[in-house]
């Protein structure tokens, strides 16, 4: 791996990890309950972004699988939610 | 070489902009509705490119078997996280939308 | 990689640590339930990602699906409940109880850390013993080799734990969460895709984890988170309640029992494995097992969300349903 | 400090606070969540002993481990049963008093 790509990689590592924690913030504003829970819409997504990429910076192959077991699960919070909606 | 790295750190940028921009979206955006379309867009077209990103890298420095399994895993990935983080998205805002009409009508 | 090293101590090891450290403090002090759960569920993506830096990718596999995926599900199924007010307490009280409650876990850390410094970096013996039996054990993962070979008898107590859980929770409630009939286009497309790929997946970890990170705990946690999606939109075939599911829960427990009396018979101890079908017998215990833990999982948030269910039907129709367990 | 010494303290750390929370708060879900954040900290702790040391880590411990993750998982769904259970019953004795 060059230099150049491997460094790009940390400050992607960076970003994205940034990027996660401020979902918190939504999830403590609010207002609605939904607003708070669409932190998990960024996980689903943000959250894989990060895992593959430490996957590749720290060569855990493992952390690609767990991206998938996150990304498969995403919806879960949102179908248990809104579960009393539908009969 | 050269020139591969820079498509990679491109298509990477590119992708970390896209998350960047959903998070802020995310964080800036007035009501759920705009919040959503922000984050579930701009996000899963991030991830889609950082995959790429990583994909490419992957198969022009160790091409072969390994490689090819890596990346159908980082197809899956995207796959997954487009259809998952569409159908959160579709969910929450519904299940806003239906709480704001019994509101109007209990009064 | 030369800036950032991921064996010494470096930036990211600390930003995730931090991050996990605040994430757990967030997730005790928010007083609203909602942002609670929340906190909590990203303290749980957190402790995957450090579960993978400490070489635990089972662990952290195991804490995705099962953080992200069951536990996940029962802590927002939760949500939809008002949150009872909190008794008026005495302020100067509430703040004294605190106080002391923030000494004596200041004791009880320095206590903790003050054995942790002495502890010497040798690792324990046990470890390079099990490593060394791997081959001896039938299949070539270690942590596989640990759980359902050298000290299975934990992984049968585990076993029990699990399906007493399942139907104590299920004898506990009166209800079940119902099967939805009309679930919509979005739920449909859920459960014409997600639901497939989850059981894929499920199947995948479980056939893998005989030589790399996977197992029964990790499919069974997925296989769990996807039966309760199916079961909400709207597959009938998904329904973890009743006789069916019960003897599913109870079959995992009992066939591990008789696969220590089969030990006991063919090699004269409690069960132990023989090499030459102790792959066989690890494949087979370990997929009744993800049968059973998913089954389990998913009949637990079954019957924990039914409550709710019940009151309302209370409300709607004012007789009591009561018996309404189906 | 080396990084074995950094999840150590981290995880006693983690364990500590969420033993005291579980302690007090009073809110049965919120209690439940601390209880939660205890383990995650045990798990920590424990996770980071199995790696310490050179070459492969102590699959014992990661073991143990796991085993712990799938019964707090267990706990955490008869907990939220009774929790429930318990407030259910607070309510109807409310709606009785009033």
């Amino acid at each position: 791996m060059s230099a150049a790509v491997s460094v790009a990689l940390i400050v992607a590592a960076f970003i994205l990890f940034a990027c996660i924690l401020a979902g918190l913030w939504r999830a403590v504003a609010g207002p609605t309950i939904e607003d708070r829970l669409t932190a998990f819409v960024l996980l689903g997504a943000g959250g894989a972004a990060l895992f593959i990429v430490l996957a590749a910076i720290a060569d855990l192959p493992a952390l690609r699988d767990i991206a998938i077991v996150v990304v498969g699960l995403a919806t879960i919070v949102a179908v248990v939610f809104t579960r009393r909606s539908v009969r | 070489m050269v020139i591969v790295d820079v498509l990679v750190i491109t298509l990477l940028a590119a992708g970390v902009f896209f998350v960047v921009a959903g998070t802020v979206g995310l964080l800036r955006f007035p009501d759920l509705a705009s919040r959503l379309h922000a984050v579930s867009k701009a996000d899963v077209l991030g991830l889609g490119l950082i995959a790429t990103a990583l994909a490419l890298h992957l198969l022009i420095t160790e091409p072969g078997w390994a490689a090819v399994g890596v990346v159908a895993k980082l197809a899956l990935i995207w796959i997954l996280a487009l259809i998952g983080t569409a159908a959160n998205a579709y969910l929450m805002a519904g299940s806003r939308r239906r709480a704001e009409v019994e509101t109007e009508e209990e009064p | 990689m030369t800036v950032i090293a991921f064996s010494d101590v470096d930036v990211l090891d600390v930003l995730v640590v931090a991050a996990v450290a605040v994430t757990a403090i967030l997730a005790i002090a928010i007083p609203r339930r909602v942002g609670a759960t929340i906190a909590f569920l990203v303290f749980g993506l957190l402790l995957a990602l450090l579960w993978a830096r400490v070489a635990a990718p089972d662990v952290a596999i195991a804490e995705a699906a099962l953080g992200g995926g069951v536990a996940g599900a029962l802590l927002v199924d939760a949500l939809h409940r008002r949150q009872p007010a909190q008794p008026k307490r005495d302020h100067r009280r509430a703040v004294a109880i605190t106080a002391v409650g923030a000494a004596l876990g200041a004791v009880t850390f320095a206590a903790l850390a003050t054995v942790l410094s002495r502890l010497t970096a040798e690792p324990a013996d046990l470890g390079p013993l099990a490593l060394e039996a791997v081959e001896r054990s039938g299949v070539s993962h270690p942590i596989t080799a640990v759980l359902l070979n050298f000290r299975n008898l934990d992984t049968l107590l585990e076993i029990a734990v699990v399906v007493f859980a399942a139907v104590g929770a299920a004898a506990l409630s009166r209800d079940r969460i119902r099967t939805v009939t009309d679930p919509g286009p979005v739920r449909r497309v859920i459960a014409v895709i997600i639901v497939p790929a989850l059981v894929l997946l499920a199947a995948w970890l479980l056939v893998a984890g005989t030589s790399e990170p996977g197992g029964a705990f990790q499919a069974g946690a997925v296989l769990g988170a996807a039966l309760i999606i199916a079961h909400l939109c709207g597959v009938r075939a998904a329904r973890a309640a009743g006789g069916r599911a019960l003897v599913l829960v109870v079959a995992g427990l009992l066939a591990f029992i008789l696969l220590g009396g089969i030990g006991l018979a063919v090699t004269g101890t409690w069960l132990a494995l023989d090499l030459s079908w102790a792959f066989a017998a690890i494949l087979s215990i370990e997929t009744l097992l993800t049968v059973s833990i998913g089954v389990a999982l998913a009949m637990l948030f079954l019957a924990a969300g039914s409550r709710d269910d019940a009151a309302a039907a209370d409300s709607a129709a004012a007789a009591p349903a009561l018996g309404g367990a189906a | 400090m080396t990084t074995l010494q950094l999840f150590m303290y981290a995880g006693a750390f983690i364990l500590v606070v969420g033993v005291a929370a579980t302690l007090l708060v009073r809110d049965l879900i919120r209690r439940l969540i601390a209880l939660n954040v205890a383990s995650g900290g045990v798990m920590l702790l424990w996770l980071a002993l199995a790696d310490r040391g050179d070459g492969e880590p102590d699959p014992v411990p990661q073991a143990l481990v796991l085993t712990g993750i799938v019964v707090m998982a267990a706990v955490t769904g008869i907990a939220i049963v009774l929790a429930r259970r318990v407030e259910q019953l607070d309510d109807d004795l409310e709606e009785v008093e009033q």
